[in-house]
């Protein structure tokens, strides 16, 4: 009988291996435990905080006090709606120049050669800066009258001082600025796990180096860029205190965290401010989630070498 | 977002809060005014006098608008360090609508009689009860300029206006959400343009409205605070930008602002005052409660009040009547003697003085202005 | 693959000389948005013209002093290195699991790891700072601790997966083999293999923290407030700050960080790693 | 070295499985290990040996069967308190160690003191002749250098069971001479059950208690080497071990259950293996052969001529066309008719419908 | 397979010279190898064999000397345009590339049209034996499938010069007969170039036209099987082609430069193979021996027996203790006495001084 049991428990365990569930799956626990702790319980309040309309807001003056008036109200008014795309227009191009200028530099910075220690501490150095000291710097270097402007009228290329500032273009440069050394920093890394006698042998195939990059290491690379693209693009989706110090935060760069701020800390209407940053992440995880369905459908595995 | 039912925060009945704390109290003091500029000097004083009542204060600062999310998520898990808070008209108005402050009023006999000046006793209704006004002004709109480029500075609206389109993208002032001067300028043209109802932003302000979309054609930018339009005009890229009294003279005296740019005001000039305030967030123990009324009080006094001059931060400052600039300590006095204008008291003496909008209208007016002026900005 | 045909002669293509352009015209634009800054910092007012008109430190010491700098700092580095070491600890092993088994529900996880660095702050921050309050656990430095252990969970997590998921399992059975259990494959075989990742992570999750300003708010108290709240607020507190206080502050801020980095990059290298000892030469 | 404390009576595996999604890679292996045997693994590339070696460490989980130490189920316990040592086909070296610190990885899990340890692995360094390596690091080594530190670092551990999966595959004849004898000497002073996988007959012969041959995830055979060389079991297992020449032909006489060991095929007289059909397969190995009259004589023109020393590896062809493989230590060259002939009781008669060697190994 | 229409008609190395870190892996290698010639490398383990080929294939950059192919110096061109394909010791395999685009993969790059492609992979998987695992991933191949892929990528380019580390090493006794044979076969018939690094003296042996004998990255000796093997240059190459016994004796007399070549030591009579001193050494191949009297007869005691099939491996003493290594057809076992023999030609007498093959590899 107890042989019977055993034996059943058995092929219990065969078949959950198969299924690929063992004992490996508790390291899930602490992080599993953690979340549910910590961010569940917060996030499930403010998912149905988003689902009451705070009574007496504008939300409830227009739409009535449904579960899903203020998402109705995002949507209605081209207000709030169109930060959604003010910000995508902003965050996309960003994260993909970010990751797309990482992994030319990145690969160049592979091998031996001296100085590349140097080269990489400067590359990475901008994550350092804060967005504060990017928006300060990038105002008064890039400002009216700031070194850049001053060069630009001295050297006789512009007559009247270029706007760089207070636009779609400061904020883009401050994402590119505080977001590069980080996409760059992770390709990099990425990229060294990957095997460089692969590359050698697709030499002797007579792979020439745009080749050997193409076939060999950027597929290779691409399930961690796939990671890499989607923080940096979601850092970049929730741009805020940028889009408001070296942005236009009432036009061009009112980007949807101003919406959210703008209803939580300014209209005390948090419900609406829930609603928003639910829509925030909607937004986020159908962009993550095309790029990581796409990530999945790659080769990952050892990059080591030996097949 | 913020649990509405926490719960947690206890209301003590005033007979329970004792005169003297049993124990010396820690104070956690959280300000997000900038207002311990003006009174920090006081806090300290009193600390260091009544070691009784308070053993150590702490000072935090922060900015006004997350101040309430903190406060309720100390009040619904029951567990309020915060001891009192000293904030401006937007913190005050924000506690106010989620039932965050103590309400003050209950204990007006300890308190004293404020004697707070005419206009700020009027700036002291805004609370509702649920808070001690410590400083007033009585702000602005002024507007600012440069001398050098400016010779004959616009007197009216309509001289401003003229001189805007004359002199594209030179005049500025940040967006009145987050600027002093901005909203100060918002608030005060409904009286200068004669607006059909100054309090109602909504119905009232047709030309207002009208006005500041035609003025926008001439604007560049709006800056999100008003120390950029500072640094514009001193940078030659502004050369006329709202301000106030404490904008004009405390920026000068730091040297943000070229000591000899001038000041002038709009035919039909209202003052829109503005002042700060404590409050106690509910669900404190008694002891820091007794702790924190005794403080307020010992704050009103004109002696303290005096320190409010400060270096013309919130010019003049003290909210209590009776305090003059030789009261204030020397340092405060120099300052405002080399960079005050003798013209503030004639001009502070000579128009009328207006509170400033109500919470709700302000967040209803910023709004409209974001809407209509902000975004709707014909782009060049 | 300039090392495999350069032995002798240094050739630089094209793309090369593109590619350096490139670094060299952003390391320019760096040092001008940086420049700036500082120059200001030390500047007793720079209305015009290139420079500033006198110089000082007087900013440095003013602020230091307005925001006891000096216990602020303290605090900000031990928050740091807390969040960082404990998401590690956390994150490296669930990533693990992540990568190395597929099993039903995976995809569920998945996204519940990805919420937290989607989802603003704004919306689970007040819940999340009652429930540590309600444990007395905000306030003080264990709960900046813990809520800014959230978003960095996750972090850690999506940045290591890919990486586990390029180390050969081979080598992990070699390790079994010699008898190692679970706990010393971590710290002797995966450790040192992953380090470059870990690197990498510990470095963002550094930034992140640091620059955490909602959560580490929300549940600081008078004692536990980093130094973005304190830079936060002078950036955009009402009243009147001299620039060159924001700027010596920003200054601070990004000098202690980079001391932070140049710390971290010393101990290790983020591109070394296994393979590189292969890069002959 | 001193012994393990630990010896191993027998080690027992139960209709042992495994399949790579759906694909079966061993299928019910049976097989009976006595403690301090030493038994080779055989098999052409992809049967399974690998597979095998695997799941008796613990690093692939059965899909099937069980595996019992001394009567205690162990198919469950994880690799790492199973005790076993293993030797990787792919070496799976640690990149990130030295190659005494590799060696020495097994002994600090053990928590073996600093000095005997130190004591333990320059043994072993000096048994795999790497001390002049010690500090290099896995990628600075040559292929045969890696081969073997891997050994090196199973071996220090002196496991009671030890797992080599090829672990002579890169190293010249004269080292591989040289370790092969060395891993013959630690089996036999430590008594260490090994379980050993190779392609090279010469070394499974010469090493191993007992062979298994597998084929497609099943066993074949299991026996004595000298059982397995000179009785295979099958049509299969002859192939493998070296029996190349396979002439097909329809049995004359001596065919049926009944009959005894003796077969003719034509004008090959053989003996039996199997019970046979209407055809039967003939299996000689090369070396079988001699040059010159004698039973079962036939003529063949030689074709091609390899240099191997001090022998010719021959291919020739019979009068019937059938390609035939020699070795001959007399020289002959491409176009010599000559005549050989080979004792009947070197031809092994098998049933014609036996599989074959297979020619696409699947 | 077309012949390719590149075809190499002299390759010269000039001094190639390659160090890591300052020690050398490889010094002065002059070789010159024509057109379609079949060379092989030999050497022990770590001895520079691989050092050699990727300077060849300019995967490493030289440390000095240069390398000629038809009076071009190439050894500045980078790898992709030398056109020469490579066998890695460790496959490289493509990890994210199926078993055909592994296979596939230098031709797409040679842009061969789509179906010419498919074709020569086909061509190359059924050569190797892999078309059941041609959509398989790396990762999922046994060792042996692996190196497999790893030949039949670089043999489908048909490159006029190949280049093989150790290519048969994971596979079995049978396959790596019939791989070989294929690898002869393709040789000749597209009249590759081949440069051949292999452990497998029978390998080389039988497939090579040339061989290189290395130690510590310097040359011992450059020729045709036959030469090396049976006059090998000095004790080293001797003891790594197979003169496993070595003994050292006082010269008798047939020492000195103008003697012949007959040689006595002790009461051993050999044949010279160079200058001798005092004392000398006497090689001799353990197959060498038979067992009965004879020339250079003497009595041992067997002490161990391996068996390996027809042959038994003896471990013998002789009356002065030296151990002795030979073969047996005859059975014996452990404790007999036996008198054994060798013809004079078959003992090669080398200076004592002679480097040894080494014991410790460096
Ligand atoms: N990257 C490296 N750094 C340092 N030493 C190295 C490096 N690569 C090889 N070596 C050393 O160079 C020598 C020659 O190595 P090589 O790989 O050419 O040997 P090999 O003849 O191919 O040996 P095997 O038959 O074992 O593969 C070895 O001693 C090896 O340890
Ligand atoms: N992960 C895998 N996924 C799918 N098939 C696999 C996997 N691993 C092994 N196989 C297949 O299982 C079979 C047995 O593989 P195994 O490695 O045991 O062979 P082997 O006998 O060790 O061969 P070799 O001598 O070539 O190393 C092979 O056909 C192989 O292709
Ligand atoms: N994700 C938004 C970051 C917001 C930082 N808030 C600073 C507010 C200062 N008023
Ligand atoms: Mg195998
Ligand atoms: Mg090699």
């Amino acid at each position: 009988m107890a042989a019977d049991a055993s034996m059943a428990r058995m092929a219990l365990r065969h078949r959950l291996a198969d299924r690929g569930m063992d004992r490996t799956l508790l390291l899930l626990l602490p992080a599993v435990i953690f979340i549910v702790a910590l961010f569940i319980y917060p996030f499930v309040y403010g998912l149905q905080l988003s689902f009451q309309p705070q009574p007496g807001s504008e939300t409830v003056q227009r739409y009535g006090s449904g579960p899903f008036a203020d998402y109705h109200n995002f949507f209605a008014d081209s207000y709030l709606r169109d930060t959604i795309w003010t910000t995508l227009k902003l965050s996309l191009p960003a994260a993909l120049f970010n990751v797309i200028a990482s992994v030319p530099i990145a690969y160049r910075m592979r091998g031996r050669f001296r100085g590349k220690r140097t080269i990489t501490t400067i590359l990475v150095v901008p994550i350092t800066l804060g967005t504060v000291l990017t928006a300060e710097g990038l105002l008064a270097f890039m400002g009216p009258t700031g070194w850049l402007n001053r060069l630009l009228m001295d050297a006789g290329i512009a007559d009247h001082p270029v706007r760089f500032t207070h636009n779609y273009w400061g904020v883009l440069f401050s994402l590119i600025i505080s977001g590069f050394p980080f996409a760059f920093l992770l390709t990099l890394s990425y990229l060294s796990g990957i095997d460089p006698t692969l590359e050698r042998a697709a030499a002797t195939l007579g792979a020439g180096w745009w080749q050997r990059f193409r076939y060999i290491t950027l597929p290779l690379l691409a399930p961690g860029l796939g990671i890499t693209f989607c923080l940096s693009f979601v850092l970049a989706f929730s741009v805020f205190p940028s889009a408001i110090m070296v942005g236009d935060p009432a036009g061009q760069t009112r980007v949807i965290s101003i919406a959210a701020f703008h209803a939580a800390f300014e209209q005390y209407d948090y419900s609406m401010a829930s609603a928003i940053a639910m829509i925030m992440g909607a937004v986020e995880l159908i962009v993550i989630g095309l790029v990581l369905g796409w990530r999945s459908r790659l080769y990952r595995g050892a990059t080591g070498g030996k097949g | 977002g913020s649990p509405s039912s926490g719960g947690g925060a206890k209301d003590l009945s005033p007979n329970s809060v004792p005169d003297n704390p049993k124990k010396a109290v820690t104070l956690n003091i959280i300000d997000v005014a900038g207002n311990l500029q003006l009174t920090k000097g006081m806090i300290d004083e009193f600390v260091k006098t009544h070691p009784k009542v308070i053993k150590k204060v702490t000072y935090t600062t922060a900015t006004a608008p997350e101040l309430p999310g903190k406060i309720k998520a100390q009040q619904s898990a029951g567990q309020v360090q915060i001891g009192l808070v000293l904030t401006g008209t937007d913190g005050l108005a924000a506690g106010i609508s989620q039932k965050l402050w103590v309400k003050t009023d209950d204990y007006a006999s300890r308190l004293g009689n404020a004697n707070y000046l005419p206009p700020a006793a009027k700036m002291q209704e805004l609370a509702q009860g649920h808070g001690v006004e410590v400083v007033y002004y009585p702000s602005g709109p002024l507007i600012e300029y440069n001398p050098k480029t400016v010779t004959k500075p616009p007197a009216t609206a309509q001289d401003l206006l003229a001189w805007a389109k004359a002199h594209p993208k030179k005049f500025q002032y940040a967006r009145p959400a987050n600027s002093g001067p901005g909203r100060t300028l918002l608030m005060g043209l409904p009286y200068i343009l004669g607006d059909s109802n100054p309090k109602d932003p909504k119905a009232g302000w047709t030309k207002t409205w009208a006005y500041l979309q035609e003025l926008s054609k001439y604007v560049d930018y709006y800056p999100s605070k008003t120390s950029e339009t500072m640094a514009n005009l001193a940078n030659g890229s502004a050369d006329i930008i709202a301000s106030t009294t404490g904008w004009d003279i405390n920026p000068r005296a730091l040297g943000q602002v070229p000591a000899g740019d001038k000041v002038a005001y709009l035919k039909g000039m209202h003052w829109v005052t503005d002042a700060q305030y404590g409050v106690v967030p509910t669900g404190v123990s008694a002891d820091v409660l007794s702790a924190d009324l005794q403080l307020l009080k010992w704050m009103l006094t004109p002696q303290q009040q005096a320190k409010a001059y400060d270096t013309g931060y919130f010019y003049p400052g003290p909210a209590v009547n009776g305090v003059t600039v030789q009261m204030a300590p020397p340092k405060s006095q120099q300052v405002i003697q080399q960079f005050g204008r003798p013209e503030y008291d004639q001009w502070i003496a000579k128009f009328p003085k207006e509170t400033s909008l109500p919470a709700e209208q302000q967040v209803a007016a910023f709004d409209q202005w974001d809407r209509t002026v902000g975004s709707g900005k014909v782009r060049k | 693959m300039a090392a495999v045909s350069g032995g002798r002669r240094v050739t630089l293509r094209p793309g090369a000389w593109l590619v350096w352009g490139a670094v060299v015209f952003f390391m320019l634009i760096l040092a001008g948005v940086v420049g700036a800054v500082v120059v200001d910092s030390f500047g007793t007012r720079w209305f015009t013209g290139w420079l500033p008109a006198g110089w000082t430190t007087r900013w440095y010491g003013t602020t230091w002093r307005e925001f006891d700098l000096g216990g602020v700092l303290v605090v900000t580095l031990e928050v740091a290195l807390a969040v960082v070491v404990v998401s590690l600890f956390i994150g490296v092993p669930a990533a693990y699991a992540l990568a190395r088994r597929t099993f039903p529900g995976k995809r569920v996880l998945m996204v519940a790891f990805l919420l937290p660095i989607l989802i603003p702050p704004i919306t689970y921050g007040v819940p999340l700072a009652t429930v540590l309050y309600k444990f007395h656990l905000a306030g003080k430095l264990s709960g900046v601790i813990l809520a800014n252990l959230v978003p960095a969970v996750p972090f850690v997590i999506l940045v290591m997966t890919p990486f586990i998921e390029q180390i050969d399992p081979k080598i992990e059975a070699a390790a079994r083999m010699c008898g190692a259990r679970t706990r010393v494959i971590f710290t002797r075989i995966l450790g040192p293999l992953l380090l470059p990742g870990m690197l990498a992570a510990a470095i963002l999750i550094l930034v992140r923290t640091v620059g955490m300003f909602e959560l580490t708010f929300l549940t600081a108290g008078p004692d536990s407030q980093t130094l973005v709240v304190a830079l936060y607020y002078s950036v955009s507190s009402a009243g009147i700050r001299a620039q060159q206080e924001i700027d010596a502050m920003a200054v601070i801020y990004t000098m202690s960080m980079l001391v932070l980095l140049v710390v971290a990059l010393r101990f290790v290298n983020p591109t070394q790693l296994v393979t590189q000892i292969k890069e002959r030469d | 070295m001193t012994r393990p404390d630990t010896r191993i009576s027998e080690l027992r595996l139960d209709k042992v499985s495994r399949g790579f999604g759906g694909v079966p890679a061993l299928e019910g292996l049976d097989l009976t290990i006595r403690g301090g045997e030493f038994v080779a693994l055989l098999g052409p590339s992809g049967c399974g040996k690998s597979t095998a070696l695997n799941c008796l460490a613990g690093l692939l989980p059965l899909s099937g069967g069980s595996i019992w130490l001394d009567e205690r189920r162990i198919d469950t316990v994880p690799p790492e308190q199973r005790g076993f040592g293993m030797v990787f086909q792919n070496y799976a070296l640690f990149p990130h160690m030295s190659v005494r610190a590799n060696i020495a990885f097994g002994l600090r899990m053990a928590s073996v003191a600093k000095a005997e340890s130190r004591r333990r692995v320059d043994e072993a360094l000096s048994l795999v002749q790497l001390g002049d390596h010690a500090a290099k690091f896995p990628g600075q080594l040559s292929g045969g250098q890696q081969q073997r530190v891997a050994i090196a670092r199973a071996i220090v551990m002196e496991p009671a069971l030890v797992l080599m999966d090829e672990p002579l595959s890169n190293l010249d004849a004269k080292l591989r001479l040289e370790m092969r004898t060395e891993i013959k000497r630690i089996h036999q002073t430590l008594g260490l059950t090994t379980v050993y996988v190779t392609h090279d007959q010469e070394e499974a012969l010469s090493l191993a208690d007992r062979l298994v041959l597998l084929r497609d995830g099943r066993v074949q055979q299991v026996g004595t080497p000298e059982e397995v060389y000179t009785e295979p079991a099958n049509r299969f297992v002859a192939g493998f071990m070296g029996y190349r020449n396979e002439f097909e032909l329809p049995v004359t006489s001596g065919s049926g259950a009944g009959a005894g060991k003796s077969v003719v095929l034509g004008d090959l007289t053989g003996t039996r293996r199997e019970d046979l059909g209407e055809t039967a397969v003939a299996a000689i190995r090369p070396e079988d052969f001699t040059v010159g009259d004698g039973p079962n004589a036939m003529e063949v023109d030689v074709e091609v001529v390899e240099y191997q020393g001090r022998e010719q590896a021959v291919q020739a062809r019979t009068a019937a066309g059938a390609p035939l493989h020699l070795r001959a230590a007399a020289r002959l060259a491409p176009g010599d008719r000559v005549t050989v002939s080979v004792p009947p009781e070197r031809v092994l008669v098998f049933a014609a419908e036996s599989p074959a060697a297979p020619a696409e190994v699947s």
